[in-house]
């Protein structure tokens, strides 16, 4: 249950981090670590049985990486895309000539 | 011939006629190729109206419940005598008004208002319901301000002003006085109603507002403002059928609305009778002071008619003799009102140039004659209309009767300072000859009304008393009209020689015609400037028209 | 007791980790540090007897995560001054720190953390002690479902329909990230600069091992731990390589293949969960018999398809660029 | 066996899109006319079908993969997700048509990657509105989460890409919160099939949190007040079929899902504090929605800031779900709010579209006048605005009644109140739209091009919302046969 | 059988497909569009005439549509509902020939038409209303299509001026709708009933009950113009002639009016309202109204502004009549609510005829306009005496049996109010009519050339005038007769206590 903890934790610094942080690939960094923190407690009671530990969170948590992941990249791109507009200076127009 | 024409006049579209039959021609105007003909046809079309008058039998009824509130036209003697009378002034009113410089100058719209206000004269006499009485009233009303302002001075504008404003207020007196009584009777129909049982406090409340109502037409003390501005205002032929006919529609009204002869009503009784004084004798204090002779004449109808609410009063406190009383105050009314008429005919005819000094004496006489009739001289109409009034009066068990009878040959006397009066400021000079005016037709409706004047009240069937043309050629009868009379014309002769120029009616001794009128209308603008600042203010800023 | 030594010690790394990868001053720093919170991340999985979950975040956690946004800061580096990507809030209200916002935010993101914490501790440590939750189904039905190891069976069989599901969420990202690359061509890619020999022969080396360790860890996912997800998640990483490399695209790789190869996973999961319709079972019911063939026939088409669409969003935010004439085609 | 019973249609209803959307994706643009068509036809087919089937017949269970509940997944139809399943067929299909038009056919670059990413949404909405597992809804939940976002990105403008960002991030952490309420009702009770879990729920400390968890994830993406600030931007930025998909049915998910949970799953373990927050929050969100809207310079964004203001009815009305006797006239009342909400709001967003592509620009000032030039378009708005108003005898009108009703009968006269100043809000913004599409006096546009296709679309929805009212009755019988038929919804177990 | 079901729906239906085909038709197809609305129109007449005799031979006409739970929209032809339809009908029918004229080569037709079209459609369904419920949906309908009519024009003003209504009339229905859900809730039904449905409820529900009369009251205020709920109606003036013709007259303000008929007469019953001493307030707001608006008409210069402020003081004798409890009271409000359209109609297509062919838009502007345009200005005047309630025209009815009615209800100062208003009625109407037929052209600032050019207005534009102008006095004439309005409100009253 030590992780269970662990993984309130993560969520919580995660969710500080998408309030408090600006930059973009670190919201991003956050919305990972406050996901990883839920597989965490997902995981953790699961694990609390003894002997085999429970197989549905398991797969239920291997979609979720696979699901963050896809996420991630797009929003990765996303921002990528904001920031090249930006510099661009004209965040309003068009990109396309 | 005569049952033939019984039977057609016992008809009751014959009722239709006697309305229709002004409005068609009124209706003509619409039709550009008929115009021309309304003027003509005018007088002509108070034709049917004079018929039945004079040989329809009494009592014929026409039920038309399909129109208005379900109508009731018909004749009965009371409607005789006003039918009689407001048919033959229109129709000498009218054939007057086919001088041809009236004629030419007033255009065809004066004659259809002419029309139209006849009709609703007409109309009013033979409605024997509230609503088309009131219908033909307000009808008439209305037209009739169109005669009012026929010349379009600014002066006569501020008298149409008057006029409109109080007759509005009178309609909608009247509306509810009629409204009251409907409600209470359950019925809209004027005998009927009267048969209703209503109760003495509602009688009393249909009165009071019928006294209002009414009151302005006949020109009651205090609702009489507008009578000198319009009279004044009005072309002659207009002012003769207002002061003649039109006046009377009051009359018939309460004839008509009150429960003469079912319930005595004291109080309103005394309060009739007190206001018909006030009126007599106001009218001829404030007509002394007036300097236009149609003033005067307006006067001497607020005096007048203020003799005939007094007398009504006295019969609403008497309701047993109610029958008899009847005849002596239609009598007066017919006797008044062709007086009346004839004498503004008169002065019509004095304003304008006559041809030669033949009609010059024509027009003298006509001024004189009628004047005397209305001053109660022996032998003429107004002898027999005061004597049977008075006698009447005499018998009636009211407590105002004997004042009545000590006042009124004191009116009388008035009455005949006022005519003196009318008669000095209308007495036509010498330079008025011109070889060109002719007004023939003038003229002689002039000379006809001034005769009829003197006639009809004589010829009337079952006029006041069996008796009444007995007892008004006693000497005791010729000495009671005289004396009035003798004393009229001698105050006066005593007051032209103390104050010198009466004719000439020093400023200090004159009132502005309409009297209290003046002070109204100072008092409403400056309440107006109080109130309506505001929207004066925003109708001066240049708004954008709404479309 | 060192089990709990390693335990805490363990948190404390992974909470320190990740505020570092979140609030490094360096953005290049915070991005980089990730890979170590997750490699971190799977050791813990590790520990709590998840080796599938381990295996899958060191591969993609770790690996292509970080490597996604190594990419992307590179990116927005070079286009300079990537303080500006900050987001729009950010400009007008410019902290002494510019990795955080105001004030304002710190305070309520610190309060609502703490709430939050507060209240998800007490659920959690209300959570009844003991719970085997669908474990003893798992095992009951585990012989009918075509699969030895429980979380393939769970993954492909017993909730089919999530993996089914989860494989359009990566056909969608990949739509997503591919549309925003722009039309214009991207810097032109001199034939020096695109060959380096030290990547070069790395690549003809490892890319056939990862391909060998896939195909391995995708055979023996029916059983043990490892399977489609992770297989795919390595063959990305070859992909990936690949990328760095600026490998040319072989003639055959026409956009409309790789297409196809992207939907393949999709369409094959797709069609088998479909078609055993015709036989009159419910969506994804596999034949018992058939079960072991089709999960594998599924696992391969799978594998394939994960691996080119993590390799193309690796690719689609690595490289902006587009030629106007392709379309959806990989690097 | 395919082709008559329910169920069938249900596996249609979501495995058509997705093999659309495949299908779309991997021919390329060549086959958008004809995926528009297949899509627009066979799908709402498929969705009239399950409808029609479970309004019959009575709810749905369908087993994936043959496996029962706990193990497998279940997928669950009754007149709730039917009529959300029907809701987006009837959107979907109008959007069919307008996208395809609005887009320029396959020569727009932009079209490359919206029929995919459209269909796959639509698929993953009518996974969504059917499925029977908390954690199957997660997946879905992110399907429509990154469909939505490309959707909303597509266009690649600046605004759009970065209302998106904000959009996706938002909705991530939406769905971890979401996640994290099912990761404690698993831990808790073992199960995640809903009927289950409804059955198994109490009071206890660690539901109410997970209760909590995923209520405020789906308000998240719900875009309930205080959390819409992502809403406008998005909704506003993105194509006008993208909008009215986003803001007729993407966030009528999320509310679905927080229907559906507070309905079958929680009733044991929300308190009246709970309801009465979110109703608290609803209400906020009518006026803060409708006061934006009042103020805003661009008409996509007016009508964005109607949503957040329209989603707040549907959170305003939660405390009367407590009085169980107000129960089925509350759901009645709130799925035909959705319904109608969705239609008509679909069908503003597309008449905004046409209006923009006419004036070049959705800022009001550049739409004076418009009426003149796309009458019908305005005529649209307008209607469409009749149901946001609530007036009738529009959809929005009938669910009002209802739910005005409940809450008389449940003595709630604030919230009452509430609803009813809320539609004078409403009345409010749409009128100051046509109010400006009526400054003829000045108008400056031009009269050359018309969209016919587009202009009628929103007709066709703007109708549909407003005839929305004549299902009222219908839709109450539906759910009081429900209701009837067991104690929750979910409770017949088709074998 | 059938004929009972499709009546209904057919005479709703003849003014709705021609609207929703106008709308289809292209812009410049004017004379298939103006074929359409008059053919639209002729029909309805016709029907409605059908109809007429049908209800007087107490043959029910009734169609129900299911709508809301337990609610269905119900259409159901009653004495009263003809009242209404016949009066949109024939009003229609002149309205539109009038619209036609009026708006020959003007842009927007199309639309003008259209809604023209709905919104009577609107006015037809308030009238067959069976319930309260349906009565909203079509009051809610009417305020939506008379909001492009009011707006036509699409200057600031016009759209400033839709906006006031809009606000006002939205607020109203808001409160309406309250009202309606509370009284179901209470009551458990809407149908309206002869002699009201909540007899029975007045013991245990009073104060609830009385709380809902004055919020349904406030509701249908807004659009009856009741003080100081009348703002919108001289704002709304901006509006094209035709179309404040049809809101004064027939649709708008009506169906207010109406409302307040139904709610008195058919929800609560008047009766069980007296008991319950309801309507005494009732008479003071609608006493208030009559006089304050008359007031304020006198200071109006613009004449369409004046005729508004009119229509305020005008159409609260209806609330007026039926506040008083009387049979015979109930009776003048209910002939009103024809007689007041009948008037109303004539003097706005006049004072459109003076703004369209003569360019005049004040009273002060108007001088010697009667012998420049005579007929307009006859039909005018008899509409306007009409107004003041002098006989025999329409308005002297209505205001004979207000005025009986209050004598019999022993409120006497009722009749002072009315003998008020018809002063100021007069105060304000007999000045424009002095102006036109007998001031003198051109003494205004010199200006003789003001209407120089101006002439008799076009046929299209006139002949309705007059023959609305006729109507007004026919009817006043043979109110009596056996198809007149006060006949047929005879019939209701009849009905409608009972007797």
């Amino acid at each position: 249950m030590l992780y269970a903890f662990g993984g309130v934790a993560l969520v919580c610094l995660g969710l500080y981090g998408l309030v408090a942080l600006e930059h973009m690939l670190r919201r991003i960094l956050a919305v990972n670590v406050m996901g990883t923190g839920v597989f965490l407690i997902l995981i953790a009671s699961a694990a609390r049985a003894e002997g085999a530990p429970d197989p549905v969170p398991h797969a239920m948590v291997l979609t979720g990486i696979v699901v963050a992941v896809s996420a991630t990249a797009l929003a990765v791109a996303l921002a990528c895309r904001v920031a090249e507009q930006e510099q661009e200076g004209r965040p309003e127009g068009e990109v396309k000539p | 011939m005569s049952d033939f024409l019984a039977n057609i006049l016992s008809h009751g579209g014959v009722w239709l006629l006697v309305i229709a039959l002004p409005m068609t021609v009124a209706a003509l105007a619409t039709i550009r190729g008929a115009r021309r003909y309304v003027p003509l046809l005018a007088p002509w079309a108070t034709l049917p109206a004079l018929v039945v008058a004079l040989w329809a039998p009494a009592g014929v009824v026409a039920d038309v419940p399909w129109f208005l509130l379900g109508a009731q036209f018909g004749l009965d003697e009371t409607g005789r005598v006003f039918l009689f009378l407001t048919a033959t002034i229109w129709f000498i009113g009218g054939v007057y008004a086919q001088s041809r410089s009236f004629r030419d100058h007033a255009g065809t719209h004066f004659f259809v208002l002419f029309l139209l206000t006849m009709a609703g004269n007409l109309g009013l006499v033979v409605s024997l319901d509230m609503a088309s009485f009131y219908m033909w009233f307000a009808v008439m009303t209305f037209a009739s301000y169109g005669l009012v302002i026929h010349s379009r001075s600014p002066s006569v504008m501020r008298a149409g002003r008057v006029y409109i404003a109080m007759a509005v207020i009178g309609e909608v007196v009247l509306f509810a006085a009629m409204v009251v009584l409907a409600q209470s009777a359950g019925t809209a129909n004027f005998e009927q109603a009267q048969l209703a049982g209503v109760s003495p406090d509602r009688w009393r409340l249909v009165s009071v507002l019928s006294l209002l109502g009414l009151g302005v037409k006949a020109g009651v003390i205090g609702l009489h403002m507008w009578m000198p501005l319009s009279y004044r205002a009005a072309p002659t032929p207009a002012a003769a059928v207002m002061s003649g006919a039109m006046i009377n529609a009051a009359l018939i009204g309460w004839l008509r609305l009150l429960p003469f002869g079912q319930v005595e009503l004291p109080v309103v009784g005394g309060l009739f009778t007190g206001l018909g004084l006030l009126a007599a004798f106001a009218g001829v204090f404030i007509g002394l002071m007036q300097r236009h002779p149609k003033a005067v004449l307006a006067y001497s109808s607020v005096s007048q008619m203020g003799t005939m609410v007094a007398a009504l009063g006295v019969a609403l406190q008497s309701a047993g003799r109610w029958q008899f009383a009847l005849g002596a105050v239609l009598i007066y009314a017919l006797h008044h009102a062709l007086a009346k008429a004839a004498l503004f005919l008169a002065q019509g005819l004095s304003e304008q140039a006559v041809p030669s000094r033949a009609s010059r004496w024509l027009t003298q006489l006509a001024l004189v004659m009628p004047a005397l009739s209305l001053a109660g001289a022996p032998w003429t109409s107004g002898a027999l209309a005061k004597a049977g009034l008075k006698s009447e009066i005499a018998l009636s068990s009211s407590v105002w009767s004997d004042w009545l009878i000590t006042l009124l040959p004191i009116a009388a006397v008035g009455t005949v300072l006022l005519m003196v009066r009318f008669v000095c400021l209308s007495w036509p000079g010498k330079a008025a000859i011109s070889q060109q005016a002719a007004p023939l037709p003038a003229a002689i409706s002039a000379c006809v009304m001034v005769t009829l004047s003197y006639s009809t009240v004589w010829l009337w069937p079952n006029a006041g008393p069996a008796n009444a043309a007995e007892v008004a050629s006693s000497p005791k009868a010729l000495w009671a009209g005289a004396y009035p009379v003798l004393a009229g014309i001698a105050i006066a002769w005593l007051g032209v020689k103390t104050i010198k120029p009466v004719r000439l009616a020093p400023n200090r001794l004159t009132l502005p015609a309409g009297d209290i009128v003046v002070l109204i209308e100072k008092a409403g603008k400056r309440l107006f400037r109080l109130i309506g600042k505001q929207a004066i203010n925003r109708s001066a800023t240049p708004r954008q028209p709404l479309a | 007791m060192t089990v709990w030594a390693f335990d805490i010690l363990a948190l404390l790394a992974l909470v320190w980790l990740a505020w570092r990868a979140m609030t490094a001053r360096r953005i290049e720093v915070a991005v980089v540090t990730f890979l170590p919170y997750g490699l971190l991340m799977a050791l813990v999985w590790a520990r709590l007897r998840a080796p599938d979950i381990a295996i899958a975040e060191a591969a993609i956690g770790a690996g292509l995560t970080t490597a996604l946004l190594i990419a992307a800061a590179n990116r927005i580096r070079r286009r300079s001054a990537y303080e500006r990507a900050a987001d729009t809030a950010a400009a007008s209200s410019r902290s002494a720190d510019a990795r955080l916002g105001g004030w304002g935010k710190q305070l309520v993101g610190a309060v609502l953390a703490c709430v939050v914490g507060g209240l998800l501790a007490a659920a959690v440590a209300n959570l009844p002690a003991q719970q085997a939750g669908l474990s003893p189904q798992v095992e009951a039905n585990l012989s009918d479902s075509g699969a030895g190891n429980p979380v393939t069976a769970v993954l492909l069989n017993f909730r089919g329909y999530d993996t089914l599901l989860e494989i359009a969420v990566l056909l969608l990202a990949l739509i997503g990230v591919m549309q925003l690359r722009r039309e214009t061509p991207g810097p032109v890619v001199s034939a020096e600069q695109r060959h380096s020999l030290v990547l070069d022969s790395l690549v003809h080396v490892i890319v056939p091992l990862i391909v060998i360790v896939s195909g391995y860890l995708l055979w023996r996912g029916g059983d043990a731990p490892g399977g489609a997800f992770q297989a795919g998640a390595l063959l990305a990483g070859a992909g990936v390589l690949l990328i760095l490399n600026k490998q040319a695209r072989p003639a055959w790789l026409s956009a409309r293949v790789v297409r196809a190869f992207v939907a393949a996973g999709l369409l094959m999961f797709g069609g088998v969960a479909l078609n055993v319709m015709w036989t009159g079972r419910n969506l994804l019911e596999y034949p018992i018999e058939l079960a072991k063939p089709l999960i594998l026939a599924i696992e391969a088409a799978a594998t394939v398809s994960i691996a080119v669409i993590l390799t193309m969003l690796f690719g689609g935010v690595l490289t902006p660029h587009r030629a106007p004439s392709l379309q959806g085609g990989a690097s | 066996m395919i082709g008559v019973g329910a169920e069938t249609w249900l596996i249609l209803c979501i495995a058509l899109p997705f093999t659309l959307a495949v299908a779309a994706y991997v021919v390329g643009p060549r086959a958008n006319l004809y995926v528009a068509w297949l899509a627009g036809l066979a799908i709402p087919l498929a969705s009239a079908g399950l409808c029609y089937g479970v309004v019959t017949e009575g709810a749905i269970r369908y087993a994936v993969g043959g496996w029962d509940q706990p193990l497998g997944i279940a997928l669950h139809a009754d007149v709730l997700s039917g009529l959300m399943v029907l809701l987006s067929a009837v959107v979907g299909l109008v959007t069919c048509l307008y996208g395809h038009r609005y887009l320029g056919g396959a020569d727009d670059a932009s079209s490359r990657s919206y029929w995919p990413l459209w269909l796959m949404l639509w698929g993953a909405l009518n996974a969504l509105f059917l499925a029977g597992d908390a954690f199957n809804v997660y997946v879905t939940l992110e399907l429509v989460t990154l469909a939505s976002v490309g959707l909303v990105a597509m266009t690649g403008k600046a605004v759009s890409v970065r209302a998106s960002f904000r959009y996706l991030i938002l909705a991530l952490a939406g769905s971890l919160a979401y996640l994290l309420g099912v990761a404690l009702l698993y831990a808790q009770h073992g199960v995640l099939d809903l009927v289950m879990l409804g059955e198994q729920l109490g009071t206890d400390w660690a539901s109410v949190a997970a209760c909590a968890a995923v209520t405020v994830g789906l308000i998240l993406k719900a875009a309930l007040f205080p959390m819409h600030f992502w809403l406008p931007a998005a909704h506003g930025s993105a194509p006008a079929p993208v909008s009215a998909v986003l803001s007729a049915l993407v966030v009528k998910a999320s509310f679905y899902l927080v229907l559906r949970y507070w309905l079958d799953v929680f009733p044991a373990s929300v308190t009246d504090v709970g309801s009465f927050v979110l109703s608290g929050l609803g209400a906020a969100a009518i006026i803060w929605g409708s006061v934006q809207a009042l103020r805003t310079p661009r008409l996509k964004l007016l009508v964005a800031y109607s949503t957040v203001a329209q989603l707040g009815y549907l959170f305003l009305v939660l405390p009367l779900l407590r009085d169980a006797a107000q129960r089925d006239a509350v759901v009645t009342g709130l799925i035909c709010l959705a319904l109608a909400h969705g239609l008509a709001k679909a069908g503003a967003f597309m008449a905004a579209g046409a209006m923009q592509r006419v004036a070049g620009d959705d800022g009001m000032h550049g739409l004076r006048g418009v009426s003149v030039s796309t009458p019908v378009a305005v005529f649209a708005f307008a209607l469409a605005g009749i149901s946001l108003m609530g007036l009738p005898p529009a959809g929005g009108f009938g669910a009002k009644w209802v739910l005005l009703d409940a809450s008389i009968a449940s003595d709630n006269w604030l919230i009452a109140a509430i609803m009813l100043a809320g539609g004078l809000l409403a009345a409010g913004y749409i009128f100051r739209f046509i109010r400006v599409a009526f400054h003829t006096e000045e108008f400056a546009g031009s009269v050359v091009t018309r969209h016919r296709t587009l202009e009628w679309s929103a007709m066709a929805l703007a109708l549909a919302a407003l005839l929305m009212g004549f299902l009222v009755e219908p839709i109450s019988i539906w759910v009081a046969n429900a209701g009837a038929a067991g104690t929750t919804q979910l409770a017949e177990v088709v074998p | 059988m059938t004929a009972s079901v499709l009546m209904p729906l057919i005479v709703l239906l003849s003014s709705l497909v021609p609207a929703v085909l106008i709308f289809l038709l292209p812009a410049d197809r004017h004379w298939l569009r103006g074929a359409m609305s008059l053919g639209g129109a002729t029909l309805k007449l016709a029907i409605v005439a059908i109809m007429l005799w049908g209800v007087f031979h107490e043959q029910t006409y009734r169609l129900t549509i299911p709508f809301l739970p337990g609610l269905p929209l119900t259409l159901h032809a009653d004495a009263l509902s003809m009242f209404l339809i016949t009066l949109s009908a024939l009003l229609w029918l002149f309205t539109t020939i009038y619209a036609i004229g009026y708006l020959d080569n003007a842009p927007h037709r199309r639309r003008f038409f259209g809604f023209f079209s709905l919104c009577v459609s609107a006015t037809v369904g308030i009238a067959l209303a069976g319930d309260l419920l349906t009565f909203l949906v079509f009051y809610e309908l009417l305020t939506l299509t008379t909001y492009p009519l009011v707006a036509h024009r699409g200057s600031a003003k016009a759209l400033q001026a839709a906006r006031t209504y809009l606000t006002y009339t939205l607020g109203g229905g808001a409160v309406l709708l309250l009202a309606t859900v509370w009284l179901y809730h209470v009551a458990g039904t809407l149908a309206f009933r002869e002699q009201g449905f909540l007899n029975g409820l007045v013991a245990e529900q009073g104060p609830t009950l009385t709380v809902i009369f004055f919020l349904l009251i406030a509701g249908f205020g807004v659009k009856a113009a009741l003080v100081p709920l009348h703002g919108w109606l001289p704002k709304a003036m901006v509006a094209p002639a035709p179309v404040s013709a049809l809101l004064h007259a027939v649709a708008v303000v009506k169906a207010g009016a109406f409302g307040i008929v139904r709610v008195v007469s058919d929800v609560y019953g008047i009766e069980t309202s007296d008991q319950m001493g309801l309507l005494l307030p009732l008479t003071l707001a609608a006493s208030f109204t009559i006089v304050y608006g008359s007031v304020r008409a006198l200071a109006q210069d613009d004449l369409k502004r004046r005729l508004a402020y009119s229509t305020v003081s005008q159409v609260s004798y209806i609330a007026l009549g039926l506040s008083l409890g009387s049979p015979i009271a109930a009776l003048g409000g209910i002939v009103h609510l024809v007689h007041q359209g009948v008037m109303k109609i004539t003097l706005f297509f006049c004072a459109g005829n003076l703004a369209e062919s003569a360019g005049i838009y004040r009273v002060s502007q108007m001088r010697g306009i009667g012998r420049r345009m005579p007929w307009t200005m006859a039909a005018f005047t008899v509409a306007a005496f009409g107004m003041i309630g002098i006989p025999p025209l329409a308005g002297f009815v209505s205001k004979w049996h207000l005025g009986v009615g209050a004598a019999a209800a022993n409120q006497g100062w009722v009749i002072a109010v009315l003998v008020t208003s018809g002063l100021l009625n007069a105060a304000y109407f007999l000045p424009i009519i002095h102006t036109a037929w007998f001031a003198v052209e051109n003494s205004v600032n010199g200006k003789s050339d003001d209407h120089k050019d101006a002439a008799e207005a076009k046929w299209p534009l006139l002949a309705p005038a007059l023959f609305t102008a006729a109507l007004s006095m026919i009817i006043g004439l043979f109110a009596t007769a056996d198809a007149s309005p006060l006949t047929w409100a005879t019939l209701i009253m009849r009905r409608e206590f009972g007797l």
